[in-house]
């Protein structure tokens, strides 16, 4: 598959997982080599300073293999954004961040004046920023605006595996951007991937399509399947859709019986 | 003196440094990062960095997360 | 993939790929390479009388590599579809018929008493039938009753790349199945194919949407990715749906910043 | 509304409505009022020879003001219908009938063979014929070409209330027929039936869509204005979509403000 | 139809209508006439200095019949909505503002942050608010908490025609909302109406869906129609939707037929 | 003689008449149609028709259906 | 004096009230409405408040709109 | 003697079978199939098959197709 820039970087595959709610740590390893991605998402959170427990998330992924995409999930307002991702680079000393500021705990949706300050805030002192929005045109153009490497507009609410829900606003959000457009959320399944892929995305994140199916590693792998099908099918330029049939045989030459 | 970590609040000797205050809570160095009031402190600092009361501290690492 | 068991034959791709519409033969058999399809259709029409033309249409296909899946494309009557099966026997020694009984040269949907008709001649007489037919579960129910090896619903008309219509009936069909149920006709781009596997169908059989793309061969890769996809997804139990949000990142343990 | 025209019939609503599944006459009868319904269907059954109860289904349909539609619902086999077809006549004095004949109980589709001869015979017989087939072009043409009246093609199975499953094939049915396009079937809310008048359905005939409501009268009068609606607004020529906004207020002349 | 409450005042007709875009102001009244609305928007613009011509629209418009929502459409700042809103107020004598500031001319998308800050500041000058916004449940609350007197996304791009494009969004945001939630922009035809009401919506606003109709004004009297059968519709609690079929007619006590 | 009416197997007397068929049975002449061995019996004829040793009568009204 | 009125610079005589300004137009004083310098003036006030150099004045009506 | 072959009228000489009307038409052996009057002359029995006044011969081949 044609590589992706996001920003300085350069990755192999239009897929991005992430680390979150898989049953074990080897179940998500095994996730992670089956989906092909090179780049994997974490959160940052407080340690627990009764927990002496040994092995950590990193000792999980290879970061020869994989590169590391810090989130600023949970926060709620563009400070504890900032802060959050501050401490992200000082931890993983990787300038990325997947930004994330979140407006109430049902929906998840993003907060998009707090998406924006914080987005301003993080370019200005170097950060690479992918945003995570709402499928709002306008929020994304300002985001793109702010000098952020990517766009990530939501293809449903985060872990609700409805698929892309409005493939119109996604086809005009891709058709305007500048920069990357990767659908972050809401992907189901792998035709759910596929159909992102096809609307033009230049690639999809995602976590609970693969940890919550019944065989994460078998769904990883259909993923990775999907998203460069998807990928395949936008650049093959689809054929044209029609009400009505159009033979795929020849109409002419065909043989005749003797009426009875 | 009072210092709040990771949002709790502990009685600590005065003089700590940050450094010093890990070793406390016998939190390895690596794979961690500390801010305090705000603030990241710079792993190189850490044994600089002095520890304050009223001081807000946080300490951090990368968990599972999408 | 899991190979695919259609009567007596068994195939290792679950995509099944036509040869008309292409833009030269050579254009095709990349199609087909890209394909990773083992079993492609053809259609028995008469031979020009006059044209002493030399390469025909075998000449391009490396039978060790394909199965041909000779069609009765173009018959109106049961008679006409028999008489057709049993040359395209004679032709290519084989007992494998794509079973293709049209009712109007507009919509190319089946004529589903002629389709049935000519099925129970044809099994009778020791042909592997695979019957092209609406998306109707008691049509499709009688087919198999009658001892047809699979049953190929359409997901769109013929040639149209609109797609599943209607992926209830295709889902019921596949419940109700004892055989397998392979979607034939209508399919566009690759998430259709993905779609439909994920529906459950034990194959896909196509040729427009490869043939008419842009860049056929990248499309033909594209739907066997998109095909392997959709059966992997089938196979791995996708994560249900839900309307609301779901955090794939803790929501404890955040840091704190001081209010201003 | 414009009336519409079934064989020698002529009814002002373009709503039909069942008499099925209603908790008491009574809530039938309200729910026959608000829907605004002038044909509504029954069902043929054996009396039972041991009950003396007194009032039956037609004491609560006032003939003069609602045209009675019997139905051979439940017949799997021409014959069936034709006989229950004939007694129907016998008992009600009309020569209207809906055919129904199902393939099997879990899907109630239509048995398209048996339909067609079963249509035919009645036609021969001066019926006139409102077969319930399949969203099939080509079995609707031939039941339009065996002198049906209508054809009615379903939106989903009987009683699901999954709507109009497959808007393509009702657009195409009803672009090729020259007789009135019922859909008949599947419609669940009034969206559905709105949908399939939009679609070019001259009529709308449905059961549980409103019996099954929790309100069934206020659904039967929901009903009548979604059908209403869709009719006019298929009359109307609706607006082109577009993919991107055109204003509905003037771009030019807005005041300007001091920049701060 | 219930009557709907937004704030202070109440409405008996949920369609609210525009004035643009029509081609005579005749026309128009037929249309505001058909639709049975109680509220019509209206834009703020210059005047033209240069011309002298007599009737405006407010000539066209009953307002005894007729209550006015002007609107601030065309303003990108929270600077210009404000200083609109506040010219409405004195020309018309209204506190009633449909706020609206968009992010750019191609999508027309709503600019979020400045909507917020523009329904803060009408609010405390007393304002009753509608802002247009985006479907995004987290905004839309913001609004409300704002003190806006409803909340109204869209359902596409204005002037699109593309119907409710994403109705989980719509419908996330009804759950949570305490004010009206008033579908704005994006309705092409009268079932995109009765869907936006049968998630929930408590009233629609629509302008280009009728004015644009080959006959407006029976395209107005569809959109009334189509809106009060989708709040029926919404009010009477539709049947269940179920995969497999139901009968509507009793399946025992059928007639036998001998078999030949 | 016995005849099968709506499925069901019934001894009967002789001789007997669809009309006397249904007055046996209580059977009010409207609202009901008769069909013996598949051939409707018209109302007209049913006093006339006679039913006969191994005869199959359907008895039949309309019920609530879609 | 020059004032911008709808966003065109005007030559207008000193001691000019936005009431005056209006008749110079010829602009009815129903359906219209005026801001100066982004504030609205209230139509009670148009007679005394005065039009002064470099005044922005905006004159509006209502107009279709969706 | 007159034979329809491939839905054209051909005059052709008595006595012919089908292998020498294939070489007629210099229409090679393989790649095609034949069938006479509805049913299918097995490529075995073509040097046998005679060609009579009025027969209906079909001459196919394989040719694209989806």
């Amino acid at each position: 598959m044609d590589p992706l820039k996001i920003g300085p970087y350069e990755i192999g595959s239009r897929l991005i997982v992430g680390t979150g709610k898989y049953s074990s740590p080897e179940v998500m390893q095994a996730c992670h080599a089956a989906s092909g991605a090179e780049m994997v998402t974490v959160a940052i959170r407080r340690i627990n300073l009764d927990d002496r427990s040994g092995k950590t998330l990193l000792d999980y992924i290879d970061r020869a293999k994989y590169r590391i995409l810090p989130n600023t999930a949970g926060c709620y307002t563009a400070k504890e954004a900032v802060l959050t991702a501050q401490l992200a680079r000082e931890l993983l000393d990787t300038d990325l961040i997947k930004l994330e500021v979140i407006g109430d705990p049902q929906t998840l949706y993003p907060d998009t004046r707090e998406t924006i300050a914080a987005a301003s805030q993080l370019v200005k002192e170097g950060f690479t920023v992918l945003p995570y929005i709402a499928d709002d045109p306008v929020a994304c153009k300002q985001l793109e605006e702010e000098g952020c490497a990517a766009v990530m507009p939501l293809a449903a609410p985060i872990g609700s595996g409805l698929g892309v829900c409005n493939p119109y606003s996604i086809r005009i959000i891709k058709e305007r951007a500048n920069v990357p457009v990767i659908v972050d959320a809401g992907v189901g399944t792998a035709s759910d991937a596929a159909v992102a892929m096809e609307i033009g995305a230049d690639a999809v994140l995602m976590n609970t399509g693969i940890a919550a199916a019944a065989d994460p590693a078998a769904m990883a792998r259909a993923m990775k399947l999907a998203v460069e099908a998807g990928r395949l099918a936008y650049l093959s330029g689809r054929m044209p859709k029609r009400l009505y049939a159009n033979a795929s045989s020849p109409m002419q030459d065909l043989i005749a019986v003797h009426e009875p | 003196m009072r210092a709040c970590i990771n949002g709790k609040q502990y009685d600590l000797p005065d003089g700590l440094t940050v450094a010093e205050l890990l070793d406390r809570f016998e939190t390895p160095r690596t794979g961690v990062a500390v801010a305090k009031n705000d603030r990241v402190v710079r792993g190189s600092a850490l044994a600089q960095e002095p520890v304050e009361d009223g001081d807000r501290i946080e300490i951090i690492k990368a968990v599972a997360g999408g």
